[in-house]
């Protein structure tokens, strides 16, 4: 491409030409929920590189600086004109039908800012689309409805962006199925996800925390809950979760049946892991018997044994709407996809529903047979390693809706012993 | 043109012999078709608002408050659709461009009354087919831009309303064409180019680009249909196509289209303007020219709604620059009309009132704009609830607030009626207050990041959505007052004066409501359209100075 | 305005315009069949527009039409659709 | 007024805004032709020599001759030869439906070779190819459907004619017909290089 011209390249890296910090910290009142600014005045302050947040930022405040005053000085010439020459108080105009020199002025005053406006806009631009060499280079994955990152390694992440800090991330974007639009309002970046197309944003993650990616291209029906995470966690932490492997869950289908709001099996002596969502199980016979809770009014689900990301677990899905339990048992068949198992063959083996939604707590349990024998559900240890995957999503009771809370445990049934992972 | 006997518009059939309802529904009177205009567009705009109402119930809350995603999808892109296509844009020109061009350039018709029915019935034809698709099973989610590949895909029912917006784009054309037709040959003898009006010059405007533009977005809409229905594939990105090319050729026209809307309000404005200053407008050529230019170099800012969307960073400058290029001339507009008020004498009326309301909150919209024109800070905001702001201070609080205070400037001169003026005040200052509280946290919303299309939102989101919703309720009671107090006026108000509020322009000349023929006898031009002094004379008014030429 | 403007075209300048219209198809087939590279679109495209051009001129009486409108809308319309097609090429030609 | 003195050059006009709103249409198509041709160059090179010269260039040349003869009815009937005019388009309206038969040989030829929208060959083949059939499709079907509207057009001047309806002091009609029939012509004037003659 020819046009980015070495200029900006040298604006981006010459830090000293970083001006008017305060300025930046302004715009924090609106728009920057994550406080990043004071990171960026601080390097700006320090003299070192100049981040595109404080270049956009810049472009913003100078606009609305120009348009507050604009707006304030029409508005108040147009109120005092009308109270000033009403009628009463005027009551004999006088005939003025233009001015060459006055019009000459408002046409050429305003075509002089808005031209300045276009620059330091345009400006601000270059900085977003001028990717330092030395950035990290992930790929970017859209599809209805969520977002992949592929690790130069070749890790896939599913809904999580892990970065780490200090670094200047490149994303290569594109779509699989229809456009969608990966904006990390943080960063002030956003960027097109087109299909058989690769676009790019890039943005320097600067300072520990989780920010929000959205979608932000319509998408269909579940584009606002197309969400993920972007996490900037120090080197050390980075390098250590590139090893693993991640653990997404996604949208479903219900199925029916009507239920007691208590448990039908005992409920004492019941193990328990997980924190936003509750697990609590025992085994009794060839049965494991599961509850099921969480702050929650949409729907909560646990996997069991993925082979890999989801693929191969055996999900089961529950929410209580209007004081209906709804279950669904699906499958994983791919690796962030899952159907329900009646319709590729299998069956739903769940027993002893109970569920209740409470003070805006949902409770939900059931068993489910170790070994159903149905090639849908993947078969369970009670001795040994199981892999749980929890999930739920806090608002919605659809199961079509994407999670917006997981978290993955390695747990042994009978032992109850358990561990995190990541 | 005989000296007949004074008899309305409404009870003249035209043509002659049909008499009561087929003498509307065939009609090709240029004011009963304007009329029939209006009473369908009410009804669409009804239909628009109750969406948007049930759009902002929703988002009162965060989770699922009355639907569920799909019905919400298919609300706001149903929303979009209606008031775009069948309020805003055919809007001012079909009911008042159609009622009132003619009358202000001294002709008794448009060019080709014919053509002009049946616009009106395409117009009417496209609205049901939009308006239907609501009711099918699936109504179109795809958002009022129809953007592919998902609009290809979408299983929902966009064909039937891609189609409507097919029709109404014809109807379009045909008016467009019957206008400049109209002006090119029909000015009464003596009225040359600068001495029309303004609000037909904004016409004269709107109308170009009508004609050259909206057959682009003709082309593309079939383009939709046809893909559906056959696969070809020129969008299709497994086949080859590009779906950029799908945006580039829809904004090719949808953007022009907002000038569409706004160009006649602007006109609308620079009437009202000076008739309640009691002085001519600052400016006349200048805002005639910039008028002209803003309708030519519009046109070419369309990918600035396509920043992100992938294309060269090339285009994203020229057209970004373009962008600010076309703002100017609305600056200009802006500043001749606070200049109009300068030493004026100036009355206050509900539709001056309307037409401060629409200078503030354009230049809000414009100003903006700005912001969104602008590339890097564009970036943070496309897509975000900042548009969905800066598009509804342009649309609403421009051109709807320029349709509202055309619909009280020449209300009298339509029904022959005045409406009552306190209530006037009363809509207008809750539709002005609940505007603001609508709109203005969106800004704030945008600028935080919530992405427009979101059936649901972060917590963060919540206060804002909360005020936009209260504001929306405010201006409910506004705009019905609004709408109550008009009806009531055209049944039961006072008789109306021909000219009642002292304007310059050929209609006042003429008895309200106009004659069949518009005019009782040949009309006479002003050598420049807004020269007050027969209204001063009238006023017993005398001027410091006499007129100057400009 | 109602006597129709003055001018009627003789069948043989009608003929000579459709002589050259023939004698125009068959150099641009001719012309394509030599390879000119990336000029033979544009030659074609010239070629075509002479012939639009006696199109225009003559069948379409442009030539002879009193009024300037005429003339100078089409040109403003043809203007427009070069800007379009001139304009997307900002985009299509230079993206990375 | 209009109803008094009837205004010719003003309908004329509206017909030629009518015309340039029919540009902008196509203009939509050859927009796209453009972008795709400059993308797929070697592609369309290829699929150019599918089509057929021949249908193309026989397509061309009756169309002239039909735009011919509508210009040569308008003389005749200035000329109060209004048996002539109605021959004149009456060849014209020949020309056209000729074309149309023309058309559907080729595209049948086509649908025979499985070149058609959607078809397995587009399909599995060349992304460009199938590009430059899609476009082929869909523009040569939208001149086909103005040669329908403009047949039409065609067919009513000359049942005009005939009634006496169009007569040397009034044939409005007629120009504006043959207006939008030379138009049809202009716009095959590009298609066919665009088409049968990429490079
Ligand atoms: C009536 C309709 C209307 C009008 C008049 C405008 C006017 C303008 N619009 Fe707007 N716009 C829309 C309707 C309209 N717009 C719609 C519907 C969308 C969204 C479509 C969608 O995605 O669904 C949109 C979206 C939109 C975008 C894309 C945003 C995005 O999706 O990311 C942009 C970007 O440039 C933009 C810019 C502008 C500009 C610069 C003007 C200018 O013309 C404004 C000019 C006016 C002023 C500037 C104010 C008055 C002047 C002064 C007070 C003097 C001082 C001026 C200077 C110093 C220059 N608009
Ligand atoms: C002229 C154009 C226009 C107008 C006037 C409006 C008016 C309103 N719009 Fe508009 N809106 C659009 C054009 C317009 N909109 C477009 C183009 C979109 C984009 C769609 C898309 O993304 O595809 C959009 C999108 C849009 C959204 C974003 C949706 C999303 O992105 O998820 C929202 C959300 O609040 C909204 C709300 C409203 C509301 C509450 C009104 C209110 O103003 C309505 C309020 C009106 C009243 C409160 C009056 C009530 C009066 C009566 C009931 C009396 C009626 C009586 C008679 C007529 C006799 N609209
Ligand atoms: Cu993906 Cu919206
Ligand atoms: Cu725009």
């Amino acid at each position: 491409m020819f046009w980015p011209p070495q200029a900006w390249q040298r604006y981006v890296e010459d830090g000293r030409n970083a001006r008017t910090p305060v300025r930046a910290a302004r715009c924090r009142f609106w728009m920057d929920t994550n406080g990043l600014s004071d990171k960026i005045i601080e390097r700006e302050k320090m003299g070192s590189i100049l981040d595109p947040v404080a270049g956009v930022d810049r472009a913003f405040l100078y606009i609305f600086g120009f348009a507050f005053a604009l707006l304030t000085f029409i508005t108040i010439l147009m109120i005092y004109f009308v109270i000033r020459f009403r009628a009463s108080r005027h009551p004999v105009p006088e005939d003025i039908r233009g001015n060459t020199l006055l019009e000459v002025v408002w046409m050429a005053i305003p075509t002089l800012i808005a031209l300045s406006m276009f620059y330091i806009g345009w400006q601000s631009y270059m900085g977003l689309r001028t990717v330092p060499e030395d950035a990290l280079t992930i790929d970017t994955t859209a599809q209805m409805f969520n977002w992949t990152f592929t690790y130069p390694n070749g890790k896939e992440s599913d809904s999580e962006l892990v970065v780490p800090e200090g670094r200047a991330v490149k994303l290569n974007i594109t779509s699989k199925d229809v456009l969608h639009s990966l904006s990390i309002p943080a960063h002030r970046i956003k960027m097109d996800a087109v299909p058989n197309m690769t676009t790019y944003t890039w943005f320097r993650a600067d300072r520990l925390g989780e920010y929000n990616i959205l979608c932000t291209e319509y998408c269909g029906v579940a584009h606002s809950q197309m969400l993920a995470k972007l996490k900037v966690v120090p080197e050390v932490e980075y390098l250590a979760w590139l090893d693993k492997t991640p653990e997404p869950v996604a949208p479903a289908k219900a199925a029916e049946s009507a239920v007691p709001t208590t448990p039908r099996f005992a409920t004492k002596e019941m193990f328990e892991i997980g924190d936003k969502v509750k697990f609590r199980w025992h085994i009794e016979d060839n049965l494991l018997n599961i509850i099921l809770s969480a702050e929650t009014q949409g729907w909560l689900a646990v996997g069991f044994n993925p082979q890999q990301t989801m693929k191969g677990a055996n999900f089961i899905l529950g929410a209580v709407v209007d004081g209906q339990v709804l279950m669904a048992d699906h499958f994983g068949t791919g690796y962030t996809k899952h159907e329900e198992d009646r319709s590729i063959g299998g069956e739903a083996d769940v027993l002893n529903v109970h569920g209740k939604e409470e003070n805006g707590v949902t409770e939900i349990g059931f068993s489910i047979p170790l070994d159903s024998g149905d090639a849908m559900d993947s078969k369970i240890t009670a001795d040994g390693e199981t892999i749980i995957l929890l999930a739920m999503n806090m608002t919605q009771d659809s199961f079509r809706v994407h999670h917006n809370y997981r978290a993955k445990f390695k747990v042994n049934l009978s032992t109850g012993a358990a561990q995190k992972l990541n | 043109m005989t000296t007949e006997t004074y008899k309305p518009f409404h009870q003249t059939p035209m043509p002659p012999k049909y008499d009561g309802v087929l003498g509307w529904l065939i009609t090709y009177d240029h004011k009963r078709i304007g009329m029939m205009y209006l009473t369908t567009l009410m009804v669409w705009l009804s239909a628009g608002i109750l969406l948007g109402l049930l759009i902002r119930v929703e988002l009162m809350a965060r989770g699922q408050t009355i639907m569920d995603a799909q019905t919400y999808n298919a609300f706001f892109t149903m929303h979009g659709v209606v008031m775009i296509f069948l309020f805003i844009i055919p809007g001012i020109p079909a009911v008042f461009g159609n009622f009132f061009l003619p009358i202000q350039i001294g002709a008794d018709d448009v060019f080709f009354p014919r053509i002009n029915l049946l616009s009106y019935y395409l117009y009417l034809i496209g609205g049901i087919l939009g308006v239907l698709a609501l009711f099918s099973k699936g109504p179109p989610d795809t958002g009022w831009t129809f953007y592919v590949p998902f609009s290809v895909t979408t299983r929902s029912d966009v064909s039937i309303t891609v189609f409507a917006a097919f029709i109404l784009g014809m109807s379009s054309i045909l008016t467009g064409l019957n206008f400049i037709t109209t002006i090119h040959r029909m000015r009464v003898k003596g009225m040359k180019w600068f001495q029309m009006p303004l609000f037909a010059w904004s016409l004269y405007a709107t109308s170009w680009v009508q004609v050259l533009a909206t057959p682009i977005v003709g082309i593309t809409l079939i383009l939709v249909i046809v893909e559906r229905l056959f696969g070809v594939g020129l969008f299709n990105p497994a086949k080859g196509g590009d779906p950029l090319l799908y945006q580039h050729l829809f904004w090719m026209y949808s953007h022009p289209a907002v000038y569409i809307m706004i160009l006649p309000a602007m006109g609308v404005v620079s009437e009202i303007i000076p008739v309640f200053s009691r002085k001519s407008i600052f400016g006349y050529k200048a805002i005639v020219l910039s008028s002209m230019c803003i309708a030519i170099f519009g046109s070419l800012v369309w990918a600035h709604h396509m920043y992100v969307s992938g294309m060269s960073d090339l285009s994203v400058m020229i057209f970004s620059l373009l962008t600010f290029i076309v703002a100017v001339p609305s600056a200009v507009k802006v500043f001749s009309w606070v200049s109009t008020l300068y030493k004026g004498s100036i009355t206050f009326s509900p539709p001056f009132y309307l037409s401060l309301c629409f200078i503030y909150l354009f230049t809000v919209g414009g100003l903006t704009g700005l912001v969104l024109g602008s590339a890097g800070t564009d970036v943070h905001v496309h897509d975000t609830y900042f548009v969905v702001a800066h598009f509804h201070f342009v649309m609403f609080g421009g051109a709807g607030f320029g349709f509202f205070a055309a619909m009280h400037y020449w209300w009298p001169k339509m029904f022959g009626r005045m409406y009552n003026f306190k209530r006037a005040y009363i809509a207008i200052t809750l539709l002005l207050v609940g505007f603001m509280l609508h709109y203005m946290p969106m800004f704030v919303l945008g600028l935080k990041g919530m992405p427009r299309r979101y059936y649901d939102y972060l917590p963060e989101f919540e206060s804002g959505n909360l005020l936009a919703g209260i504001g929306a309720v405010i201006m409910v009671s506004g705009l019905f007052l609004m709408f109550a107090n008009l009806l009531k006026g055209a049944i039961k108000g006072e008789k109306a004066a021909d000219d009642p509020w002292g304007g310059t322009t050929l209609e006042w000349s003429v008895p309200s409501p106009p004659p069949v023929h518009n005019f009782m006898a040949e009309p006479s031009v002003k050598s420049y359209p807004y020269d007050f002094s027969d209204v001063w004379k009238r006023m017993n008014l005398k001027t410091s100075t006499p007129p100057k030429s400009q | 305005m109602n006597a129709h403007d003055g001018h009627i075209l003789s069948y043989g300048k009608l003929l000579a315009v459709l002589g050259v219209l023939f004698v125009l198809t068959v150099i641009t087939i001719l012309v394509s069949t030599v390879d000119l590279g990336a000029a033979n679109i544009w030659a074609a495209l010239l070629i075509a527009s002479v012939k639009a051009t006696f199109v225009l001129l003559f069948f379409m009486h442009l030539k002879y039409e009193r009024s300037k409108a005429f003339a100078i809308t089409f040109v403003v319309t043809v203007f427009c659709v070069a800007l379009l097609i001139g304009f997307l090429f900002w985009d299509v030609s230079y993206r990375v | 007024m209009n109803t008094k003195t009837k205004d010719n050059t003003g309908a004329k006009f509206g017909m030629w805004l009518f015309l340039y709103s029919e540009i902008m249409l196509f203009t939509g198509l050859f927009i796209l032709y453009a972008a795709y041709f400059r993308e797929y160059l070697p592609d369309f090179v290829n699929a150019g020599k599918e089509l057929d010269l021949r249908y193309g260039a026989v397509n061309t040349l009756i169309l002239l001759t039909s735009s011919f003869t509508v210009a040569a009815a308008i003389t005749a009937i200035r000329k109060k030869q209004a048996q002539g005019s109605l021959i004149f388009l009456c060849i014209s309206i020949a020309c056209g439906i000729i074309f149309l038969i023309n058309k559907y040989f080729e595209w049948g030829h086509k649908f025979s070779h499985d070149i058609f929208p959607n078809s397995a060959t587009l399909n599995a083949g060349p992304r460009g190819e199938n590009i430059f059939f899609g476009l082929y499709y869909v523009i040569t079907g939208l001149h086909g459907v103005h040669i329908i509207a403009g047949l039409s057009l065609l067919i009513t001047a000359a049942w005009f004619v005939k009634k006496g309806k169009i007569v040397a002091s009034d044939f409005v009609f007629l120009e504006n017909s043959g207006l939008y029939w030379h138009l049809v012509d202009l716009i095959w004037i590009f298609i066919f290089p665009l088409f049968y003659l990429v490079i």
